[in-house]
């Protein structure tokens, strides 16, 4: 998401918080109330955010009221009241990751979400952002963790070996993979390429293998090179990027999108340089699901469709900063000047991720802050 | 050494005999731990009556008053309000006016509010308004135009005052007196003795007032308690424990005193003995009448006292006579003095032991002091 | 017998009634106060957190300790210690530990930059607390009120503030070029983590040091000069013993804070710098709950460990100097040009340049970020935005007035809960009772455990709430954020309260109770009166712990109407700091005026 | 009324009469903005001399001593130590040791470090180490065990001897006491003002003494100086003070007296004048052989004052008697009476005024008091 891009939504301890603001009680023959869950960026964020523009598009062309609900703990807040008993009181989830359809899956035993069930528009979804094995969540839109740097004090190195050049030494701000969606996506991407040296596969699974076709090197070898190098790893995205234009560093990991943002604040694009390293970049689909005990499922699944409908897609890929999940879009013809998309999008399946990324992520915050 | 502690309620000093009983303390003890503070003791303090507890440091006295005004319950013992247990009462229904040594005025309020104060929690007497009640006291000790100010404002004497007029408001059965005017200077407490005493007497309230003054004790009570280690030595009128004292702590605590002891040589001839006093070459003839119960038989050990104001002083080998007898003279020599204006207090060394006599010119040197064996009083016999 | 007579003795009947009513809750008040908090602790903290701990030892509802002990012998976490814990013979270890290659371990290493912090902060909050205790100056009041300001302020905004001063491009470094001088890399290192932790509790070691300083009796430095000692001896050997207890409760509540720190030492540091709290964060993020319990524990349990030492060692040194003759204020402008007036004032002068870099310029360049546009150019566009977004926002969308006016709000009725709650526990932990020591760690736990958990605890204890006979009853909105605030703001209320009562003359409230005043009677009419400036105080902390509260604030929140102001800043952060950085200048400009508002209510007090 | 602040060091007490002097103060005033707590003050004290400032509350001790220590600067006038002013030297360097009301023993140090404190700066006595000065000085002032003690766990008048045994460590030039025993109780205040007074005898150490106390200062000075609203009012020793009090201040001050004053009916005669009392139907002689310098004439207007143990009491009507002649003869009624032990002190009404006596035993109704023409002593002359 681009907002989640402009205005990060990751973690520190602190954000959101819950922005249910109604109850789902109706009576037959009144207005059916939608409640919709997302992260708070989607509807509240400084510069542009789609919230307010779906409300009332939703609205005008169904009899129905959309209620947002923005819990601090975004979808974990939902595996508590499912595992505590205590009842969803929402809708649909706007806003799954691949990584939190696994996490929601390992820890509760039964079902949060329902089958996606018929959405008109699904087909017109692009085939690789199709994150869901077993077809709950419906992609709306993507963005790609990329490089962003610069240009008027370095020129970004094209490869990850680039990075460790001593040319680099202390250029590179990334974030904190166990608390941030960037630093995350950045994290699965170096261990895409570089493969995981058989961290996460003790005794069953099998090891992921990089893309550099290297057995002997792995993403824990390429970070303690990385390290050597005195890349600077902070807490979240807010920290980075603040760090960064600060010029406490020129290069940051951030999003694809960062031009667009540049743009409308009318900053010096040059300033602004994108790089997709070895010309990929991590994507992060965003999805929806319907909610297995949903009040209003139906009207959960009408509103899937109107999110998939080529306006709403172009909508909501300029309002939140990000790319549309279906081919038929209508976006302005411009957008991709300032939205860049990697010749080579790069991203860990649903499979590849369950049962690993918590060891990943384990194993490499013991090799970085080992004390 | 026995412990007399008779309440000598019959004592033609004491002004409220027939009185009811108003204060009871039966058999009251109270431990902190391994530590009596108070130790078995048995009071009755009659209604209207000034009554002292008197005694030095850490002898019980607060302890007393605590348990009293319930602020501490007792480990044994009741302690009664007309007769009625007050086991489990707490402080605030017991009916009792407090004043504590650091007058503890409420620094938060003006004088007239900290006077106004118990008025919340109890009536004014019928047809008195609260403001009324409030200057009624005011008046009464002698600070009408205080009502307006800071307790701060005022002289530590102005505070003490303020401190009984609170006490005073909501129309107490007993007032409790701890230590009132320990913390003035000594001009200033003898004023306000004078003043605690007239306010008491105007409305004979029932008072028990704490002090280890023993000049204050005297000078106030209708009686006086002579406390000591957690019990009381002595219960009785101002002038009886001055010039009868019960033990010889008493003796020695009220006043100077000179206590000597020894034994009897002869049986009693004249109301009189002749006591062989130890350690000394001397022997020292002594009254019996105001002695304890007991007449001291010949071979009896005695203890009896001599106040300094009865030792009379003349130069040295000049005879003090009585009648045509010289006797019961000794011979000693000056080691101080302390010149206390109306008279001289002086230190005499006689052989090991010391002697106080007073005097008002300055003495020097060796001198001769005796006494006339009336003046001396027998505190112990402890038989053969 | 006329119906008129009845009537009147049922009316003496019925107020005799009322007055018995009104006599027996009074003189039950006291224990149904303390009844009141205890209950309110419970639900609002006890419960809530005690439901996540408990995860560190029941897993899928089986008791064990084997997460526990994998935490406790993880080198990971404990370094060399752990080894210790698995077993390995003390020598061997200690041995290990004074070997140069030794392993910290995150607690270990958490413990270390806490100490070095505590350092810090002490070492900077010393001078100012000279500063305010010994010297008189326009403003004084003031400056010692706006002390308690850094304590609201958002890590972010703070994080903003450091990069601006002490980055490579900051004020700091701009300064010394300026000097000729050359720069230093203060970013992302332990050094600016430290820094950080000193700007936010430096101020606090100032408050309770000034306060021990102004109770010093001047009759002991005079007593001491009169023995031959020069102004700086009778410094070092009368004053400084007994204004030191004082700086033992600054650096114990600075260590217990800066252990359980977070956003700032990643901010600042990075994660090389990770602390536990950053794993428990993450471990809750993941789920995994039982090792993050049981690292929030190992966390509690060495806060609680310092909180008590310093509760005992400050009960063995309470000495009550009521009455005493406090040392007379200087001026700030010297009196002479001797060195004895010249050197202590030119010492001041310096530490006025290092305060200036350390707590005035991040604050200044956070004033500057908000009025800086992207092209560099001073602008208003930020402030613009805050009026914008105040009248174009949707209502489900944080926008400014609500936020300001709902951080008041709650604010205040959080400080007016917090302030019986924490005086009802002063009462009872000044008091002298077995167990007190108990009481007063029960009563201190909510600043040492994890604000994480805490969180979580509140969610799964007060927002869905608890099963009771088929009835779910949960509490979230306003309600349950000022309580939780309440919560944590409390036991600031007692730590300043608390010396403040301990030190009263006991015979004033015997004297009024003599006076027909019940107990819970007294502390309202003679007890709350004279510590009122200690009230004050505690009621300032509460007011800025509930301002700053953010963890509790967003889970509770039950809809954008319920957000304040750190909230929006959160909001407000984008890619462009602007908006974010006017709304932290709002927040600071509201909540400074507060608190000179505030303490102006009160006067000078000991205690925090 | 003048002020008579003669300094009579010539006096036959004062026991250093040719004694160089240790402490002058010349013209010293000292003023807080516009309040002036010491107003033209010249004193000079002898070595070894014990000497007492009294006065009433706010009358400048406290200023003065601290003037003296060094605490504080004169606005106005110089100290001098041994004859160097010591204008500008600190506090540590004026070897004075001072003993606060309030103690001030270091909390935070056992008994034997407070001692010790001071000699961190000064030598011990030649031969003498450490340890044993502050183990001779604890033995001093009678706490041999208590060196490892905490000040906290000291009674009061313990406390007030550590603080003395602290302050003579370091083996002062002058010793600044002010109301060392203001918080203690009376007996204790009695023990310990003998004690401090023998340890400067021993010592033999210029001392300087502040006390609201009347009686103490008559106990234990060589010369007392009276202070009353920043300045002097008389400095001589006790006796003098006591019975030539040179002001109607001091008069009043220094115990109980009964003051007159009235107008001269003739010339002198047998060193006796006879007065008209004002506002009363009474002629009094007066003896004029005590009072000041100035003789009093016919006309003049005088005040004079007889001791409470001067006035003699007799039954009513009773004449008292001297030689042949009955004079001097007060008619007066019984208002009320203290017991003091000794003697009581009785509050009789004369007319609107109050007089006071001494009586052995007690009094009731009316009474005649006489008194001696020689025990009157006149104050204050005020020529016609
Ligand atoms: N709360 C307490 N805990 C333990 N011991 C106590 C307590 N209160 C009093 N005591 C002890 O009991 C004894 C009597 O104390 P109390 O205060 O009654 O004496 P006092 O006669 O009033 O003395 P003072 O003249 O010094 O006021 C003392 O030894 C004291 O130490
Ligand atoms: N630092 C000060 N500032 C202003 N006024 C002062 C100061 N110190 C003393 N005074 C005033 O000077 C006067 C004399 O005070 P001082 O303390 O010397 O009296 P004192 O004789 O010692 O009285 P006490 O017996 O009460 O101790 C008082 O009126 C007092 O208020
Ligand atoms: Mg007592
Ligand atoms: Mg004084």
């Amino acid at each position: 998401s681009a907002e989640r891009t402009g205005d990060g939504d990751e973690g520190g301890d602190e954000s959101g918080g819950d922005g249910s603001d109604g109850s789902d009680g109706e009576g037959d023959g009144e207005t059916p109330t939608l409640t919709v869950a997302t992260y708070a960026n989607f509807i509240d964020a400084p510069s542009v955010s789609p919230g307010e523009w779906l409300k009332e598009e939703f609205e005008s062309r169904f009899d129905a009221e959309l209620e947002w609900a923005t819990p601090d703990n975004e979808v974990n807040y939902y595996v508590e009241r499912a595992a505590s008993g205590a009842g969803v009181d929402a809708d649909l989830y706007v806003g799954l990751t691949t990584e939190d359809l696994v996490r929601v899956d390992e820890e509760l035993d039964g079902d949060l979400f329902a089958e996606r069930g018929s959405v008109d528009g699904f087909d017109d979804v692009r085939e690789g952002l199709l994150f869901d094995p077993f077809d709950r969540a419906v992609p709306f839109d993507t963005g790609y963790v990329s490089l962003v740097y610069d240009g008027t004090a370095t020129e970004a190195p094209e490869t990850f070996d680039g990075l460790l050049d001593e040319e680099h030494a202390g250029a590179l701000i990334a974030q904190n993979p166990g608390g941030s969606a960037t630093g995350r996506a950045f994290l699965l991407h170096t261990i895409n390429r570089f493969g995981d040296g058989g961290v996460a596969s003790d005794g069953d699974g099998e090891a992921v293998s990089g893309e550099d076709g290297d057995a002997d090197y792995d993403y824990l070898d390429y970070w303690a090179d990385l390290q050597a190098n005195d890349v600077r790893v902070l807490g979240s995205w807010d920290d980075a990027y603040t760090a960064w234009s600060e010029g406490e560093a020129p290069i940051v990991v951030s999003y694809s999108t960062d031009q667009v943002f540049a743009d409308m604040e009318g900053e010096n694009l040059e300033e602004h340089q994108i790089r997709f390293l070895n010309d990929q970049a991590y994507a992060n689909p965003e999805g929806m699901a319907v909610f297995a005990d949903a009040d209003e499922p139906e009207l959960a699944r009408e509103f899937m469709s109107f999110v998939l409908e080529p306006d709403v897609q172009g909508e909501i890929a300029q309002r939140n900063v990000a790319f549309p999940a279906t081919g038929t879009a209508e976006l302005p013809s411009d957008y991709a000047e300032l939205a860049q998309e990697p010749a080579d999008p790069v991203t860990f399946s649903y499979d590849e991720l369950q049962g690993s990324v918590d060891a990943w992520v384990e194993a490499w915050e013991r090799q970085f802050a080992g004390n | 050494m026995t412990t007399v502690g008779s309440d000598r309620s019959d004592s033609p000093d004491a002004p409220h005999p027939d009185a009811p009983v108003a204060v009871e303390l039966d058999g009251v003890s109270k431990r902190y731990g391994d530590a009596t503070a108070v130790d078995d003791v048995s009071l009755r303090v009659r209604e209207g009556e000034f009554f002292t507890l008197v005694g030095p440091s850490g002898c019980g006295k607060t302890t007393t008053l605590r348990l009293i005004a319930g602020f501490e319950e007792p480990t044994v013992g009741a302690v009664r309000f007309a007769g009625e247990s007050v086991a489990g009462v707490p402080p605030e229904r017991r009916d009792v006016g407090v004043v504590f040594q650091s007058y503890a005025l409420f620094p938060h309020m003006t004088v007239g509010e900290n006077v106004a104060y118990g008025l919340n929690f109890a009536e004014p007497p019928e047809g008195v308004t609260r403001d009324e009640r409030v200057a009624d006291l005011l008046e009464l000790v002698d600070l009408p135009d205080a009502a307006d100010r800071d307790p701060e404002s005022l002289s530590g004497g102005q505070q003490q005052r303020v401190a009984m007029a609170r006490a005073l408001a909501p129309g107490p059965d007993v007032l409790l007196l701890d230590e009132p005017m320990s913390a003035l200077d000594a001009r200033l407490r003898e004023r306000l003795r004078a003043q605690v005493k007239r306010i008491q007497s105007e409305l004979s309230i029932t008072t028990i007032y704490v002090t280890h003054d023993q000049e204050e004790a005297l000078a106030v009570s209708d009686r006086v308690a002579v406390m000591n280690d957690g019990a009381h030595e002595q219960v009785a009128p101002p002038r009886t424990v001055y010039r009868r004292p019960a033990t010889r702590f008493v003796a020695e605590f009220v006043g100077d005193n000179n206590v000597f002891s020894g034994r009897v040589r002869d049986a009693p001839a004249d109301g009189e003995v002749a006591v062989a006093v130890d350690d000394a070459d001397e022997t020292l003839r002594v009254g019996v009448a105001n002695g304890p119960d007991a007449i001291p038989e010949a071979g009896d050990r005695v203890a009896f006292c001599v106040r300094p104001e009865h030792l009379r002083v003349a130069g040295d080998g000049d005879a003090v006579r009585r009648g045509n007898r010289t006797e019961n003279a000794l011979r000693a020599t000056v080691a101080s003095a302390e010149f206390l204006g109306e008279t001289t207090r002086v230190t005499l060394d006689w052989g090991d032991r010391e002697l106080l006599v007073r005097t008002v010119d300055p003495l020097d040197g060796a001198v001769t002091v005796a006494f006339d064996p009336d003046d001396a009083h027998v505190i112990d016999v402890e038989p053969q | 017998m006329s119906d008129h007579g009845d009537d009147a003795r049922d009316a003496d009947d019925h107020g005799g009634r009322v007055a018995r009513l009104r006599a027996w809750t009074e003189a039950r008040a006291l224990t149904a106060l303390a009844v009141l908090t205890s209950l309110t602790l419970v639900v609002a903290f006890y419960y809530p957190t005690a439901t996540v701990l408990v995860e560190a030892v029941v897993v899928d509802g089986a008791f064990t300790l084997g997460v526990f002990a994998d935490v406790l012998t993880d080198p990971f976490y404990f370094g060399e210690l752990a080894r210790l814990l698995s077993g390995e013979p003390p020598g061997v270890v200690a041995r290990a530990l004074l070997s140069p290659d030794r392993r910290l371990g995150i607690v270990g290493f958490t413990a270390y930059q806490a100490v070095l912090s505590t350092v810090a902060s002490v070492a900077l909050g010393l001078p100012a607390a000279y500063l305010l205790a010994r010297f008189e100056f326009p403003g004084r009041k003031t400056l010692r009120s706006l002390t308690i300001v850094p304590f609201v302020l958002p890590s972010i905004m703070v994080g903003v503030g450091f990069v601006a001063t002490f980055g490579q491009n900051g004020t700091l470094n701009a300064a010394l070029s300026a000097l000729g001088l050359p720069p230093v890399d203060l970013m992302f290192t332990l050094e600016a983590v430290v820094i950080a932790h000193a700007f936010y509790n430096a101020p606090l070691v100032a408050r309770v040091t000034t306060a021990a300083w102004e109770s010093v009796d001047a009759s002991a430095v005079e007593t001491a000069r009169s023995l031959g000692a020069g102004p700086v001896r009778a410094f070092v050997d009368v004053v400084a013993p007994q204004v030191y207890p004082a700086v033992l409760t600054g650096a114990a509540l600075t260590f217990v804070f800066t252990f359980g720190t977070f956003p700032i030492v990643l901010a600042l540091g990075g994660f090389e710098l990770a602390t536990v709290e950053v794993f428990v964060y993450r471990l809750v993020r993941d789920l995994n709950y039982a090792e993050a319990a049981a690292l929030a524990i190992v966390e509690l349990a060495v806060s609680l460990a310092v909180l008590l030492a310093y509760l005992r060692y400050e009960a063995r040194n309470a000495t009550s100097t009521r009455g005493a003759r406090p040392l007379p204020r200087r001026s700030l402008v010297p009196p002479s040009r001797s060195a004895r007036d010249l050197l202590p004032r030119a010492g001041l002068a310096a530490y006025a340049v290092v305060a200036g870099v350390v707590f005035l310029a991040p604050i200044a360049s956070m004033i500057l970020a908000s009025v800086t546009g992207g092209d560099g150019a001073l602008t208003l566009d930020h402030y613009r935005f805050l009026v914008e977004r105040q009248q174009t926002g949707a209502a489900f969308q944080v926008r400014p007035w609500p936020a300001i006016r709902n951080s008041l709000a709650f604010a205040g009725a959080a400080t007016l809960l917090a302030l019986p709650m924490g005086v009802v526990v002063a009462v009872l932990t000044t008091r002298r009772y077995r167990g007190r020591t108990l009481v007063d760690a029960a009563a201190m736990a909510p600043l040492a455990v994890s604000g994480i958990i805490v969180g979580l605890g509140l969610l799964r204890g007060l927002v869905f709430g608890v099963e009771i006979a088929g009835w779910r009853i949960a509490a979230g909105g306003a309600v349950a954020i000022v309580v939780a605030h309440a919560v944590a703001g409390y036991p600031f209320v007692v730590r300043t309260v608390s010396p403040g009562l301990s030190g009263l003359d006991r015979s004033l409230v015997e004297s009024a109770r003599a006076l027909g005043a019940s107990r819970a009677r007294v502390i309202r009419d003679v007890e709350l009166p004279l510590v009122w400036p200690a009230v004050v105080a505690g009621a300032a902390f509460a007011f800025a712990i509930s301002i700053g509260e953010f963890t509790s604030t967003v889970v509770l929140a039950t809809g954008a109407d319920a957000y304040t102001m750190p909230v929006a800043i959160e909001r407000f952060i984008g890619r462009r700091l602007g908006p974010a950085t006017a709304m932290g200048v709002v927040l600071l400009v509201v909540t400074g005026l507060s608190f000179v508002v505030i303490e102006r209510l009160g006067g000078d007090h000991r205690g925090l």
